[in-house]
């Protein structure tokens, strides 16, 4: 956690949009069934891509060769520049990517301020030897709470907050976490009006302070109001890759992606 | 000779196991409950038809009432120990120590009703003929043998031909699926365990006649069992018989190199093993996460 | 709930207390539950009608009165049973059974000054427990000592061993190795087996293969009878022995053990004594004149032995506390028990003539007697 | 009288260690072990040869016998890494059976069946401890050290890993968690602090053998856990007590058959924990019925969510 997002941290100044995520000929299939397939993608710092592509697109499953959940069949992932194949998920974590899951996967009986606590710290150990004191990370915990609208819930496990306070303790989780890259699958599926209007603030604010985000979402006004950068997943292979406008406006992919939901 | 009179053994051994293993694994395989009370539904069927015999009904009815006492075991945990544990909270853990907490009681009532001891029926079955020059093989031998392979068979029938056998066999995978196809999850469950109990009865009837019977029985069959349907593969009936089999013959040709002693050592040294290399089963699909 | 816990524990604490009785207490640790559990119900048989006549002769001022724990022959569970009798009940004696249990409770009787009396275990490391503990049966090398001759005589030299795999089984197999060669005799086949195990035929397969003219069987109750059951089923036609272990009632009636032979201590039923004489025909009557085990014999000698011995003490006017019981017997040289006089060895052990039996028709019949020095 | 409960209260000390450590596992780790037993048992030898042999100070047996339990337990942690759920379950049981047969077959170590006779007494200041009133305060004082160390390494950053890590493995390693080195860390700490329980025991009864530490042995520390409450502070402690107590207080019920008490006991135990499974499965210090309800909610949500990552998981 320590030195990697020091010099994360730092790097996040840069403003010459470099490739934080270089992926080529990613390839994964499950038994003959090709999920994902030849996809090469560079992902630049600052810049939010969304992933759209009908459902079964293989959008979870390129997440998840990333964080390395999923063995690669094919293809190279480099961080920095640095190949992140074969790592283990931790590792790749500790090198500053964090994630959401579609269905959360909260710490659902810890409470929400233990949920936010627990991902500044790497755990091994009943104490820190480096890295932020205690009093720091205390600070950090209640800040974040404060900006997700959770500082009321301190003290409530998980399992028991309502459907919107769960998103937002997962974006509060990710949050915490110091991440330089965040993959969001679906954060804002569901949310009434008012809450994703906190949730698309917040994302902005984190934005603007450095962070780069790759966001899987169906809802088009996050893919139109927040997108840098749109690419198109469908049965596993990059359709499109490119500004939104060029993308949307696309007829053949409109045709899969609506075709495929209707 | 020895090696060929230990495989006999070892294949009457493992008869019994394998059918008990079947039914254990049948139940698992549908319900994911960990029945270790599968051990005292053997107890109660052995000790049901040595009732029977005692008081002179004869073999036939022994056997339908050790049948029926065990399957009604089998429903009745179902019904009042499991359905309701699964009703609120269901982890794994809370239903197998239910189940062993069923174990421990029927073990005591049994020894009370019967006493604690050793009880046998005699019986010309069990006595063995000399096949070939030092080679003794029990008629009871034979029929444990014909037994697993006819049940076995009449079982598969059973799971690939009906409409319920191939219900139970898509359970495990997805009870929605089942209630989509306008099944009762919950019946096709008793039906498992009826099932399953009544595959202890061949077993537990050969074993009053043949090694003979106390109430601390079940644990024995109920761990041999385990071991067995892990070995074979979660899910798979055959896996089970073969490795019933397998562990039969492992216990018994063990003999040749290992003091007897080691033998359960051998069976569970298998099932570790097992587990941390291949921690599907020899013959499962599923995976272990 | 919580509070609801604690409440029931106070009450737990609070029952513990009561049942002070009047009566003379000694206590039992016997196996009541489990596997082993058809030797309590043999023990207590013979150390009730003890203290039935001790009470119908009024050698006690008090009524004598035996309370029984479980220790389901295991080690721990007859640890909490007897702490429970020396420190709550305060007994002065206890009966145990089983060689695992009595040098578990061995400590605690020898740190608690009360006497231990083991009338069912014949584990020889028995007789090293200490002075509280004391042993009125004889242990099992001396039966080993008695049958091998008596096997050798019989032209039976070649001697196979099933055997449990525990203290007693191990002490059978050292005795069989050290005598069987004074009678140019051989042991052809050791086989150990796991206390739980169930299923002999496999063993059965190396007896056969081993050619023994004899086997010796050496292990407890259910186990016992299931190996002598599976060995004659498979094919096993030599001559089947075993020791004092194999005289409870089912194992005798067993159909296979039919011929078997076992040692016992040597009862002399027809000892013209009161003593054997009303044990025998009270016993006889009350069990539809079936014959009594040496077990029975051994805790009814037990009871008997601590009646005789605290109506000494009530006598010169001492308590009767487990440090005056050893005191009184070491004074004391023989005691009138069933089965005629006995004196005890330095070592708190009884030593008693060992008889072969044949089972014959279900019982046991006297072949002949040893006497062991 | 006072000495009976003083006994009663070294032995629920002594399990009381047994269940607060298997609850550390059981309930913030979620590896549910049937192997308990087996670090039980490695305690008890390993301190009652080094009692015997090398020094009956506490300051000996109990570091010897930590250290070996701690390094034995990488075969518990092996399996725990690699499966879940029945898998791990019944690699635990294999271990067991296996120990069971090593416990009464290496004879020089464990004496066998036989087990080991005449360990000596605990020597404090001077004195040898083994009186239920000397021995309890020394049981009590060292159960109480080993709540508070679980306690505190509960509540610590490494607490909150490993309860990040049962909750949801998948969402723990995304965030940087080591679980193969946090779930070994997790075992090798409960067996050590188990086999601190078995140096008591062996010291106390100054007898073992292989029948205190078989799979009755590991199944009775788990329903204490699971009777008295999983993944609470005192849960395990109360357990502990009331199937230790239990089974003292039938003896006095008069009316009962004395041949059949121990039958009668077998029973109660059986069918109490039967029944507790069934009415009060998250035990007796467990949560309100409310918070239950709302966990069986989540519990359904997590099962999804569990099936997801198995799907997902399942074609690594």
């Amino acid at each position: 956690m320590t030195a990697q997002v020091t010099e994360a941290t730092l790097a996040k100044a840069d403003p010459s949009e470099e490739v934080l995520l270089e992926i080529r000929g990613l390839e994964k299939s499950f038994g003959g069934v090709r999920a994902v397939s030849d996809v090469s993608m560079d992902l630049r710092a600052g810049i939010v891509t969304t992933l759209v592509g009908p459902n079964g697109a293989g959008k979870t499953t390129f997440f998840n060769l990333i964080t390395g959940h999923l063995a690669r069949s094919g293809g190279t992932v480099r961080w920095l520049g640095r190949d992140i194949g074969g790592m283990k998920p931790y590792r790749i974590a500790r090198l500053g990517i964090a994630r959401t899951f579609q269905d959360l996967r909260l710490f659902n009986d810890m409470t929400v301020e233990e949920n936010i606590l627990t991902v500044m710290e790497p755990g091994a150990l009943p104490f820190s030897v480096s890295g932020p004191s205690a009093k720091e990370k205390r600070e950090k915990v209640a800040r974040v709470m404060e900006r997700t609208g959770l500082a009321d819930k301190a003290r409530t496990r998980a399992v028991d907050l309502a459907y919107a306070e769960r998103k937002f303790l997962s974006m509060a989780r990710i949050m915490a976490a110091e991440a330089r890259l965040w993959l969001l699958d679906e954060p804002a599926s569901g949310l009434d009006p008012n809450s994703y209007a906190t949730f698309l603030r917040l994302l902005r604010e984190e934005v603007a302070a450095g962070v780069t985000v790759c966001i899987i979402e169906h809802n088009l006004d996050i893919v139109v109001g927040i997108s840098d950068r749109i690419a198109f997943l469908d049965r596993g292979r990059l359709l499109a890759d490119g500004d939104p406008k060029s993308v949307l406006e696309d007829p053949e992919l409109t045709r899969i992606y609506f075709g495929d939901r209707a | 000779m020895l090696w060929l009179q230990l495989t006999l053994t070892g294949l009457q051994t493992g008869a019994l196991y394998a059918l008990t293993a079947v039914g254990f694994s049948l139940i698992f395989g549908a319900t994911r409950v960990f029945h270790f009370a599968h051990g005292a539904a053997f107890v109660l069927a052995a000790y049901v038809f040595y009732w029977a015999d005692t008081a002179g009904l004869g073999m036939i009815p022994g056997i339908v009432l050790a049948a029926l006492a065990a399957m009604a075991f089998g429903v009745a945990m179902d019904r009042l120990v499991y359905a309701p544990i699964q009703r609120h909270e269901g982890s794994f853990f809370t239903v197998f120590v239910a189940s062993f907490g069923i174990g421990i009681v029927v073990e005591n009532v049994v020894g009370m009703v019967f006493g604690r001891s050793f009880v046998t029926i005699d019986s010309t079955l069990s006595q063995s003929r000399e096949l070939m020059e030092g080679v003794y093989v029990a008629p009871l031998a034979w029929i444990a043998i014909a037994c697993a392979a006819v049940f076995f068979a009449a079982l598969q029938l059973f799971l690939r031909r009906t409409h319920t056998g191939m219900a139970l066999r898509a359970l495990a995978d997805s009870p929605e699926l089942i209630r989509v196809f306008g099944l009762d999850p919950r019946r096709l469950s008793s039906i498992a365990f009826a099932l399953g109990s009544a595959l202890v009865v061949p077993g537990a009837v050969m074993t009053a006649l043949g090694s003979g019977l106390n109430p601390a029985l079940g644990h024995h069959v109920m761990l041999i069992s385990l071991a067995a349907t892990i070995v074979g593969g979660i899910g798979s009936i055959g896996g089970a018989l073969v490795a019933g089999f397998v562990l039969g013959l492992a216990e018994n040709l063990a003999l040749i190199a290992f003091p007897s002693q080691w033998s359960e050592a051998v069976t569970f040294a298998i099932l570790f093993l097992v587990i941390i290399l291949r921690p599907a089963g020899l013959f499962g699909r599923a995976t272990a996460h | 709930m919580r509070a609801r816990v604690w409440a029931a524990t106070a009450a737990v604490c609070m029952l513990a207390g009561g049942a002070f009785g009047k009566d003379v207490e000694i206590g039992a640790v016997f196996p009541m539950s489990g596997t082993n559990a058809i030797y309590g119900d043999v023990f207590k048989s013979g150390a009730d009608l003890a203290a039935e006549h001790i009470n119908a002769d009024h050698m006690l001022k008090e009524p004598l009165k035996i309370l029984y724990e479980d220790s389901q022959a295991l080690p721990q569970p007859a640890v909490v049973a007897m702490t429970k009798l020396v420190e709550v009940k305060q007994v002065p004696y206890v009966l145990s059974a089983f060689t695992g249990v009595s040098k578990a409770i061995s400590t605690l009787a020898q740190r608690s000054q009360t006497v231990a009396v083991n009338g069912g275990g014949v584990g020889p490391d028995l007789a090293k427990l200490g002075d509280y503990f004391w042993n009125v049966i004889p242990l099992a090398n001396l039966e080993v000592r008695a049958m091998v001759p008596y096997l050798a005589k019989h032209g039976m030299k070649k001697v196979a061993l099933v055997y449990v795999d525990d203290p007693l089984g191990q002490s059978i197999l050292d005795e069989l190795n050290a005598n069987l060669p004074k009678v140019d005799g051989k042991l052809v086949a050791e086989l150990s087996v796991p206390t739980s195990t169930q299923n002999f035929s496999g063993i059965a397969a190396k007896v056969r293969a081993s050619g023994a003219d004899a086997v010796y069987i050496a292990s407890y109750g259910a186990q016992q009878i299931q190996i002598a059951k599976q060995l004659r089923d498979n094919g096993v036609k030599a001559q089947l022995a075993s020791y004092s272990g194999f005289s409870t009632p089912d194992a005798l009636k067993l159909p296979q053990a039919e011929g078997l032979l076992y040692t016992t201590q040597a009862v002399n039923y027809k000892a013209g004594d009161k003593v054997t004489q009303r044990f025998l025909a009270d016993y006889q009557k009350a069990h539809d004149g079936k014959k009594p085990s040496a077990y029975i014999v051994n805790y009814y000698n037990a009871v008997l032995l601590f009646g005789i011995l605290a109506q000494k003490l009530e006598e010169a006017g001492k308590p009767i506390t487990g440090a005056n019981l050893l005191a009184e017997r070491k004074a004391t040289k023989s005691f009138d028990l069933v089965g005629g006089t006995v004196s005890f060895q330095d070592n708190g052990t009884l030593l008693a003539p060992i008889q072969v039996n044949k089972i014959v028709d279900g019982a046991g019949q006297p072949q002949e007697t040893v006497d062991i020095n | 009288m006072e000495a009976y409960l003083l006994n009663l209260g070294v032995l629920v000390s002594i399990y009381a260690i047994l269940a607060v450590t298997l609850n550390f596992i059981m309930g913030y780790a979620g590896i549910f072990s049937l192997a308990h037993a087996v670090f039980f048992g490695v305690g008890a030898y390993v301190g009652a040869q080094m009692a015997m042999h090398v020094s009956a100070s506490l300051f000996v047996t109990i570091p010897a016998a930590m250290v070996v339990a701690a390094l034995l337990s990488l075969a518990l942690a092996l399996p725990a890494l690699r499966v879940r759920g029945e898998y791990f379950v019944a690699a635990s049981l294999g271990l067991q059976m296996l120990a069971i047969t090593v416990f009464s077959e290496w004879k020089g170590a464990t004496g066998g069946i036989g087990g080991l006779v005449g360990i000596p007494a605990v020597r404090m200041f001077g004195e040898d401890i083994y009186r239920p009133a000397a021995f309890f305060p020394l049981a009590a004082a060292v159960a109480v050290l080993v709540l508070i160390v679980t306690r505190l390494l509960v509540h610590s950053s490494f607490g909150r890993s490993l309860t990040a890590i049962r909750d949801s493995e998948s969402a723990a390693e995304s965030f940087g968690k080591n679980i193969a080195l946090i779930k070994t860390i997790s075992v090798v700490v409960s067996a050590a602090l188990a086999a601190v329980a078995g140096v008591l025991y062996a010291n106390y009864l100054s007898f073992i053998n292989v029948e205190s530490f078989t799979l009755n042995t590991s199944v009775l520390v788990m329903a204490m856990v699971i009777i008295g409450g999983t993944g609470t502070a005192l849960g395990p402690v109360v357990g502990a007590a009331l199937l230790l107590i239990l089974p003292g207080l039938l003896s006095y019920l008069w009316f009962l058959p004395q041949t059949e008490i121990g039958a009668i006991q077998q029973i109660i135990y059986g069918l109490g924990m039967a029944v507790l499974m069934i009415f009060r499965p998250g035990g007796l210090v467990g949560r309100s019925a409310g918070a239950r309800k709302r966990r069986k909610r989540d519990a359904l949500k997590a099962a999804a969510g569990q099936s997801e990552a198995r799907k997902m998981e399942g074609a690594k």
